[in-house]
């Protein structure tokens, strides 16, 4: 892309995100649309986590859990408690991050594919305490989740239809690709990606993994609080179910497909996990089956992810080739 | 990268722009429920009811003049896929109606959507009370509700059976659970002791869990499914327990819970929404229509069926294709007479008022109906 | 000798086991503030991992490190020595592979830098000022060697060729900021000529102010930069002075050649 | 229930969770087999025992049918579990061909393997129930192993079943130490493991010694399937998950990599959660399980046993 063109691409993106309602024609197409936004917050979440600091967090879906969880209890007739949207939101996301760095403490010492399945032990764990937490005192509501939560309202205007709820979630998600890549582009992301690449050598340059590595749940954690709020309130109930392992699969299928690491490809990622199952709706029994075949296939050609990038490789000076070539 | 993203980019804006299909001269019916997962025979169940129906119906030349399609909306029994799945059904202009079973945790978010769009949604076998409870104009049950049927359960074991000492098992999901609640609370009015079991869906081994019970336990009521219940009355003997066991409609399965059992299941009991159909003479042209097509009925069909007959019958009577004016039609219902020889009326909530519970007991390769409830008003 | 004389790095007795091997004992080492240090020995002769426990990878068996202003360091975690300012540089390369050549220098700023996350994300005028100047700072550091780095800067490490990966690993050492830096057989895989640039940036970066210490086999280098060079056999420190007397040295020529060379000579 | 009685129960309690671990352990052995040489979580393996399962069912259906056979379980175990062997097997090679090996080779970092498996995962059980149908399938265990087959050692009730899967569990495990330790093709193994480059620089075929781990871990996966199979009686094209996520746990619990490990930690978990039904609440028995794992790998960070990996890969 010429670099004139470059400075018009955020605005141009920014433009056509905001005409996407008056452009798509139904209701169903709208609602697919929104999920992705709302999976792309999700996955740029996870992606701080596996992406930037690659830790590999196969429970992420506790957090998207438990922040929705966090929004139903102070926005519903559970608790008869109705917070206002954004001071709930809030609520939701504070606690998540708090959760994030309760859950990280423990599995701090642990190398990769520990780490993945304690991950994926919490998420278990988040998963049955939901469903099992309504007795003897009803905390959750059990598997019946809680229902008749509040859809969000600012400034005594409630959101009701998907295009509203879409302006509400692309905002969040717009704010989230932001927040990533200023944390990427900043000491923080350095020190991750620094662990990421190298944990021993990164401790070596100074860099404290401890604070890290809890920053990083945090933020990852806080981002998936931000998105189980936004679940919550648009679906206007809250269920274990929503929360399985797949779920935390998905996602990381999500960050994976596109390009770990990159911004554009979790986003893209998002669109192709969520969408792929919908364009298969009408082979019925035959999507899931495509659809695994399709993560595979692009795995096998693409095993970096579809927009993963990769440098040019060093024009080295030929004395400098020589040197390499004896090595 | 750039080509990735182009191609991305025109596939996504075809995907958007491809505006359904819609011939003018047909009205849809909407088959909501799980087709692929787990619960597929029984989604699969409530799909082919509905397509009977409405082939009887196309064979008498359709409604308002025009044929009747069944769009399928496969929700998979997941929340998250439900509500696309519903979203999908909303969009379409000719969709008139809609019949969703069979779990409550995805026809409750389903509902929402479709109540946006006025589309009415009767449900054959979603009993969780909350279902209606929530007081949605464009929801309706054909089928008793957990909070009569669970009773009714209690009421057999315990006053008829004369049990005392009952473990109540569920399988930690949202029908079930609520199922459970209800027979403990009547089972502990009726003055039983009740001791509460909860099992994982998906695990086989329940060994560890059965030998938990204590020896001078008399019954068992299983709010569980029926491949799940097969696997405890098999387990039971392992633990050296011999109790009759209970369990609600989602055990009302022929092959897979009775003879899935090899046998172990003998004399159990269950409670179902549907009359036996062999004993009902109206029913006799449904099961043999449905046995001819898709197989034995076993489960959801029957009230399947007729939920969509009450939905076609209903639009037939607004005389035009008007989503709002259908939904309030079948709330309207009063004295429908079906093909299960019970009348139909909805009350103000979308529930019959006629809570009709069927016992049923194991007998070799069948159930056997030994008892007929009604805890209706 | 007086307080201001007082060594950079004083290392006593200092030992590291593992199990029974025991891969240091007593090591008694200075080093004063401007010194080019070279460590020598043969292969498994305890060099890297005396680098090891000096930088915290390796926790010490025994025996106390002192540094700069006389701070006990022994026990310190691998971050906070190099907060301390030490710096070093791996023999096996260990650099932010996918990371660009400037990230890579930037990461070494890390514990140099202040912004917290909410200044961060709220991108507050500090964080960004902070950044800008780190970003500057780490330009200048790769314009440390000249413009073998500077037209790099946006390269991942991992395209880079070999002598330039060496001098990135030094570039972010300096990053962090050090009063010492450990260098890792700095030379290892680099041709004559690179050698010889190698030298001059190392005696450059001394006159920056820093002190180093080094771990090297080629004797040419160590020859030119090192005031003084230590040597090392078996864990243990053989001797040490000029290079000439270290060379010349009879237990040195046996560690290197042999028993029965050193009787030759 | 008082005290007395949660102590009376309790043999029989520890003989179900035995039996359970075992099952657990048995998953878990084609796990560890498969993360020691590769490096790779599989998460298809619990599908792969899943075809394992389906496959012995079929057969078992076939030898009823044909009136031949004697069902007599020394005549139908061999058959089911080398049909079953071999079919999984197969698998195992096509999914090392298809899912691993492709993305190996153009460089992928270790997450694409494991979203490929991922794919495998949801393929296979999609294409199972698209074969087989949705419904559940029933093992005719009865008929082969009569209920009347078991018999009481103080008290505690054991099956002739129970016996069998735990003999050829503890085959199967020493099978695979002698394989892994005494073996041309367990010294390759063990050298890829090692160093994959210094291995080929030996001369060792390492794709074929990949391919071959795969194999073998996939047949006992299937070999899994058929026994846990008659143990369960029913199987469904979904039960790989619960049971891969068990077998895996169990081998990160006994130390990855680890033949002996998995097979401990799988008997760990199975008793911990048999445990944890008697004394707490079946409702809590997986959240018991993995807070025990969690426990020990924050004192253990290795397993129990340690894992049995090469230093390159503990960094």
């Amino acid at each position: 892309m010429p670099a004139k063109w470059q400075r018009f691409s955020v605005p141009a993106i920014v433009a056509l995100a905001l005409a996407i309602p008056a452009v798509v024609p139904n209701a169903y197409q709208m609602g697919v649309i929104t999920r992705i936004c709302l999976y792309a917050l999700l996955a740029l979440g996870l992606n701080i986590v596996v992406g930037f600091a690659g830790l590999l967090d196969l429970g992420y879906v506790a957090f998207f859990g438990i922040g929705s969880y966090v929004y139903a209890f102070l926005a519903s007739p559970h608790f008869g408690l109705h917070w206002p949207f954004l001071l709930a939101l809030s609520a939701s996301v504070v606690t998540t991050a708090i959760f994030g760095v309760l859950i990280g403490a423990p599995t701090l010492r642990l190398r990769g594919d520990y780490l993945a399945i304690v991950t994926l032990g919490f998420g278990e764990i988040t998963y049955i305490l939901l469903i099992n937490l309504d007795r003897p005192i009803n905390i959750t509501g059990g598997p019946s989740g809680i229902v008749s939560i509040d859809p969000p309202s600012f400034l005594g205007i409630t959101l009701r239809d998907n295009w509203q709820y879409y302006y509400l979630i692309l905002a969040l998600m717009g704010a989230a690709v932001a927040l990533s890549r200023r944390l990427r582009d900043s000491r923080i992301g350095w020190a991750w990606q620094a662990i990421r690449e190298d944990e021993l050598a990164a401790q070596v340059m100074g860099i404290n993994t401890v604070a890290a590595k809890l920053q990083a749940f945090a933020i990852g954690a806080s981002f998936a609080g931000a998105g189980g709020a936004l679940l919550a309130s648009w679906q206007r109930s809250v269920f274990p179910d929503n929360f399985l392992f797949t779920e935390s699969v998905n996602i990381l299928a999500m960050v994976i497909l596109g390009g770990v690491g990159s911004i554009p490809g979790v986003i893209l990622g998002a669109a192709l996990i969520v969408a792929l199952p919908e364009i298969f709706r009408d082979f019925a029994l035959y999507r899931l089956l495509a659809f695994g075949l399709l993560l595979m296939i692009l795995m096998i050609f693409r095993p970096e992810g579809l927009l993963s990038f990769k440098g040019p490789p060093e024009e080295a000076d030929p004395l400098e080739q020589v040197t390499a070539e004896r090595q | 990268m750039r080509k990735i993203a182009a191609i991305a980019a025109v596939l996504a804006a075809a995907w958007v722009l491809a505006v359904p299909v819609c011939a003018q001269d047909t009205i849809k019916i909407a088959a909501g429920a799980p087709l692929t997962g787990p619960l597929a025979k029984q989604g699969q169940e409530v799909a082919n009811a509905v397509k009977l129906a409405v082939e009887e119906w196309n064979a008498k030349g359709g409604v308002l003049g025009k044929k009747i399609a069944v769009l399928e909306a496969d929700d998979q029994g997941n929340p998250q896929v439900g509500v696309a799945a519903a979203e999908k059904v909303a969009a379409d202009p000719a969709v008139m109606g809609s019949v969703w079973g069979i779990t409550s945790v995805t026809c409750i978010p389903a509902s929402e959507v479709l109540d946006r769009s006025n589309i009415v949604l009767i449900t054959p076998g979603c009993t969780n009370p909350k279902v209606t409870d929530r007081g949605l104009k464009n929801v309706d049950r054909v089928c008793a509700r957990d909070d009569f049927q669970a009773p009714a359960g209690a009421v057999w074991l315990i006053q008829d059976l004369k049990k005392k000492k009952i473990a109540v098992f569920d399988d930690g999901t949202t029908g079930p659970r609520g199922g459970a609640d209800e027979f403990e609370k009547k089972a502990k009015a009726l003055g039983a002791t009740v001791l509460r079991y909860v099992i994982r869906a998906g695990d086989k081994d329940f060994r560890p869990i059965l030998g938990t019970i204590p020896k001078d336990a008399d019954a068992i009521y299983a709010s569980i499914w029926a491949p799940d219940a097969a696997l405890i009355v098999k387990q039971l003997p392992d633990v050296g327990l011999t109790v009759p066991v209970m369990g609600p409609d989602g055990q009302f399965e022929p092959v897979d819970y009775i003879q899935a059992s090899g046998g172990a299941a003998e004399g159990n009991y269950v409670s179902f929404l549907v009359p036996d159909v062999k004993k009902v003479p109206a029913a006799q042209a449904f099961a043999k229509a449905f046995e001819a097509k898709y197989g034995p009925v076993s489960s959801y069909g029957p009230l399947a069926y007729e939920a969509t007959n009450i939905l076609l019958t209903a639009v037939q009577k607004v005389g035009k294709p008007d989503r709002e004016a259908i939904r309030d039609a079948v709330r309207a219902t009063k004295g429908y007479q079906g093909a299960l020889g019970v009348s139909v009326t909805f009350n103000a909530k979308g529930d019959v008022d006629t809570q009709n519970i069927y016992i049923y007991q194991v007998k070799g390769p069948d159930f056997i109906q030994v008892k007929s409830l009604n805890l209706g008003s | 000798m007086t307080m201001s004389d007082r060594p950079l790095l004083e290392v006593r007795g200092l030992s590291k086991d593992f199990g029974g091997l025991h891969a240091l004992q007593g090591i008694d080492i200075d080093v004063h503030a401007g010194e080019i240090v070279g460590i020598i020995g043969p292969n498994g002769s305890g060099k890297t991992t005396f680098f090891n426990v000096l930088s915290g990878i390796f926790p010490a068996s025994a025996g106390t490190i002192r540094f700069a202003e006389h701070q006990n360091i022994t026990r310190l975690p691998p971050h906070r020595v190099t907060r301390c300012g030490i710096a070093r540089t791996f023999q096996n390369q260990r650099l932010f592979n996918q990371m660009t050549v400037l990230e890579n220098v930037c990461a070494g700023m890390v514990s140099r830098t202040r912004a917290g996350l909410l200044p961060i994300m709220l991108a507050l005028p500090g964080a960004r000022a902070e950044k800008a100047a780190a970003e500057q700072r780490a330009m200048e550091l790769l314009g440390v060697f000249g413009t073998r780095l500077v037209p790099r800067r946006d390269r991942r490490a991992a395209s880079l060729s070999y002598a330039n990966r060496r001098r990135l690993e030094i570039a972010r050492a300096l990053a962090t900021g050090p009063r010492l830096l450990l260098l890792d057989e700095p030379a290892a895989g680099m041709n004559p000529s690179e050698t010889r640039e190698l030298m001059s940036d190392i005696v450059r970066i001394r006159d920056r102010g820093l002190t180093i210490v080094l771990i090297e086999h080629d004797m040419h280098l160590v020859k030119g930069v090192c005031s003084r060079v230590i040597a090392f056999d078996h864990g243990e420190k053989l001797t040490e002075g000029t290079f000439g007397e270290v060379r010349n040295h009879p237990a040195v020529i046996e560690a290197y050649l042999g028993h029965r060379a050193a009787v030759a000579a | 229930m008082t005290f007395a009685d949660i102590l009376a129960i309790l043999p029989q309690q520890l003989v179900f969770g035995i039996t359970l671990g075992t099952a657990y352990g048995l998953i878990a052995i084609g796990y560890t087999m498969v993360y020691g040489v590769l490096f790779m979580i599989n998460f298809a393996h619990g599908d792969v025992f899943m075809i394992g399962a389906y496959v012995g069912w079929a057969l078992l259906g076939m030898l009823f049918a044909s009136h031949v056979v004697p069902m007599h379980p020394m005549i139908v175990l061999p058959l089911l579990l080398v049909g079953a062997m071999v079919m999984t097997g197969a698998i195992g090679l096509l999914l090392e061909r298809l899912a691993y090996r492709p993305l190996y080779q153009r460089g992928a970092t270790r997450l694409g393997p494991l979203i490929s498996a991922v794919g495998a995962s949801i393929f296979l059980q999609n294409a199972v129930m698209l074969i087989a149908g949705a419904r559940e399938k029933v093992y005719m265990t009865y008929s082969v192993f009569p209920r009347t087959w078991r018999f009481a050692v103080a008290g505690i009730n054991v099956s002739v079943l129970v016996i069998v899967i735990a003999s050829i569990a503890l085959l199967m495990m020493l099978g695979l130490h002698w394989l892994v330790q005494r073996t041309w093709l367990g010294r390759s193994i063990r050298a890829v493991a090692e160093d994959r480059e210094m291995a080929a620089v030996m001369g060792i075929d390492v794709w074929r010694v990949v391919a071959l781990t795969f194999c073998i871990g996939s047949a006992l996966g299937g070999a899994a399937g058929v026994l846990i199979g008659f143990y369960y009686t029913q199987i469904n094209f979904y039960m790989g998950y619960a049971a891969g996520l068990k077998a895996f746990t169990a081998a990160v619990l006994g130390g990855i990599g680890n033949v002996r490990g998995a097979m401990l930690g799988g008997l760990i978990l199975g008793i911990v959660e048999s445990l944890a039904v008697t004394f707490i609440n079946p409702a809590f028995k997986d959240v018991i399980a993995f807070v025990v794992l969690i426990l020990v790998l924050m004192f253990r960070p290795g397993g129990i046993l340690g894992e049995a990996l090469p230093d390159w890969k503990r960094v």
